[in-house]
């Protein structure tokens, strides 16, 4: 690639207010004129560059909008008014993708070509430079509304809900399920995989046996409501096993499941649920009794 | 398309729900203004019940409200649906259990943050069917959301003692090849069984 | 009790499954030698799809066969049984599921090739976890890229007995010159084609 330096000037429309005041201020710089096209507040365009799914997309954004033929695109103008938000996102020192700079690139050259004056012969399809990216254009606009078709179409859970009836009377005889311990640890370890991206999970903690405890806690609590403190302990278990029982009880204070009574100083302890079952949540609990 | 009546919108929150919805939850689906009284709904309530008469669903009431069920008389075809197939787990089933085993006690809610993907009502249903998971109780948020925890017969099934024998999650992370590709030789097997089944 | 009628156990199979249930499976709900014909099951089925009409639930065909669902027109009111709002799916998702729905099998490379942008690993992976699209084989290039199809998976959860049903791919206008490729016509053949290599 050639690297050309963005020397456009900015368009005649837009020009510099006679007193040369800025017109905006975007991250402490001023800027003095507008880019004649650009119909948003510079400010928006780290949104608006986030709207684009790539150089095709602004292209085509940009044809759209002034009804411009598809297939008989002025690359001049364009070329121009491209360059025009490529610049303005380098100045922003925007994150560019390489992409936008690829077709820059492109259009420059298109254009260069088009200046040329033509050898009178040619093999005929390669006759209009635009060729290509038109072709481009066209092939990528018509997947952009297939992708709004398909987004529009009713989709499960969203539009439409399945339905679904309790079956209290169905006897389930145990279903003979063929899994192994090796495939549930593969699905984990690709939630893993998935949830280091969305970064907005740790599922690294360890602590398994105080993660069975509290479910073990929890469930003798919800059932009872409340408990004494010492009940949920079981001697006979050791030491270990009346730590992780206190540090289950400690996880479970942290994350609010439960409460903790005292009415006073050295009276018993009672361990709470915090949350009763909605009316509706029963359910849960029940279907898994039957 | 015009505004559906009173009694399809209970009879489509009803399907939908896959759970008792009492009266109150019934009237919470209007907007403030078009908000049905209680009798309303009650008598709508009691209407659908008499339309679903000898057909394969029925409308009860049951502790926590009103739920469609299907009815004994129906029950002895039905439990072939699961006598036919020994199902292979889904892929959404085993990494909601895994999600469950390492997690627990955790919501629906959770999990479908950690998984990025929705967990549907029939796949939860499925696991507490099972007696692998099982609800420990409630979290204090709106909507009271069920706690999920796994079971003994779970750690049966896997032959566990306790959940402390599974590995580590770091172990786990270590297992990995890089660009693992099971992945679409189990889409592929997933893909020809179910196509198998359905070819008529 | 009188026995029910197979419009009742269809009904009552169709909303216990929480899953679309094929013909076949249907037929399997009944002993040997009172299996239905496949002809009386469907018309059971459309005689419930007449009753169903302008109710809160609708029987649909879907890829993988057919299912009971709350309809559009009451969803409004229904999805106010649900605090959270469906995610969104995004426009880069669309897009790359769009083309591999119409252009399938295709690799990758070829996808960014039509968006202009690259297709990052994470949204590969996404599409992938949700069994939307799988990888139906490789091609013979350097590095032996993955091949993408789309899933039944993908249609039930659209909605689509079958890619033949997506809409129409818009045609694409010729160049000024003669030349260029009459593109216009073939979409609906690509369509089916694709759909055909899908059942295998």
């Amino acid at each position: 690639m050639c690297g050309p330096r963005w020397g456009w000037p900015i368009a005649d429309g837009a020009e510099p207010r006679a007193d040369g005041a800025p017109v905006a201020r975007v991250r402490g710089e001023a800027y003095t004129e507008l880019p004649a096209d650009l119909y948003i507040p510079p400010d928006a365009l780290e949104v608006f560059l986030d709207a684009f799914e790539g150089p095709l997309d602004l292209l085509l954004y940009l044809i759209r909008r002034q009804n411009l033929d598809i297939c008989d695109i002025p690359i001049a103008q364009i070329t121009e008014q491209y360059m025009r938000y490529v610049e303005l996102m380098q100045e922003l020192r925007l994150e560019l993708a390489a992409e936008y700079l690829v077709m820059a690139a492109m259009l420059c050259e298109i254009k260069s070509r088009l200046l040329l004056p033509r050898p009178p012969t040619v093999e005929d399809d390669e006759d209009d430079p635009r060729a290509e990216l038109m072709r481009r254009l066209q092939e990528y606009e018509r997947f952009k509304e297939a992708a709004e078709d398909i987004d529009a179409m009713p989709r499960l859970h969203r539009d439409v809900f399945p339905a679904m009836a309790a079956t209290p009377s169905v006897v389930r005889p145990r279903r003979e399920v063929d899994v192994s311990l090796r495939e549930l640890l593969a699905a984990m370890s690709d939630v893993m995989q998935r949830a280091a991206w969305s970064s907005a999970h740790h599922v690294q903690r360890e602590a398994l046996s105080v993660r069975e405890r509290m479910s073990g806690c929890l469930a003798a609590i919800s059932r009872e409501r409340f408990c004494a403190f010492g009940e949920l302990f079981d001697p006979s278990e050791g030491r270990l096993g009346v730590v992780v029982t206190f540090l289950a009880l400690l996880e479970l204070l942290k994350e609010d499941l439960v409460e903790l009574d005292q009415c006073e100083p050295l009276a018993p302890i009672y361990v709470r649920a915090v949350a009763t079952p909605a009316a509706s949540a029963d359910e849960a609990a029940e279907g898994h009794g039957e | 398309m015009s505004e559906p009546s009173l009694k399809a919108i209970i009879e489509g929150a009803l399907l939908a729900a896959g759970e008792p919805l009492s009266i109150e939850r019934l009237r919470a689906l209007f907007p403030a203004g078009e908000v049905p009284e209680p009798a309303t709904v009650r008598e709508a309530l009691e209407t659908l019940a008499v339309e679903y008469e000898g057909r394969g669903a029925e409308i009860r009431e049951a502790a926590s409200g009103f739920r469609i069920q299907v009815p004994e008389s129906v029950s002895p075809w039905v439990a072939r649906l699961w006598q036919e197939r020994p199902q292979r787990l889904s892929r959404a089933m085993l990494e909601t259990l895994a999600i469950i085993a390492y997690r627990q006690p955790i919501t629906r809610g959770e999990i479908e943050a950690i998984r990025g993907v929705t967990v549907g009502t029939a796949l939860m249903r499925n696991l507490l069917d099972r007696e692998w998971v099982r609800c420990v109780g409630y979290r204090e948020l709106p909507g009271r959301p069920a706690l999920y925890a796994t079971t003994r017969t779970f750690l049966d099934y896997f032959n566990l003692a306790s959940l402390e024998e599974l590995p580590t999650l770091r172990a786990i992370q270590a297992l990995d090849e890089p660009g693992a590709e099971g992945d679409g030789g189990d889409d592929d097997d997933e893909a020809a069984s179910a196509s198998g089944g359905d070819e008529t």
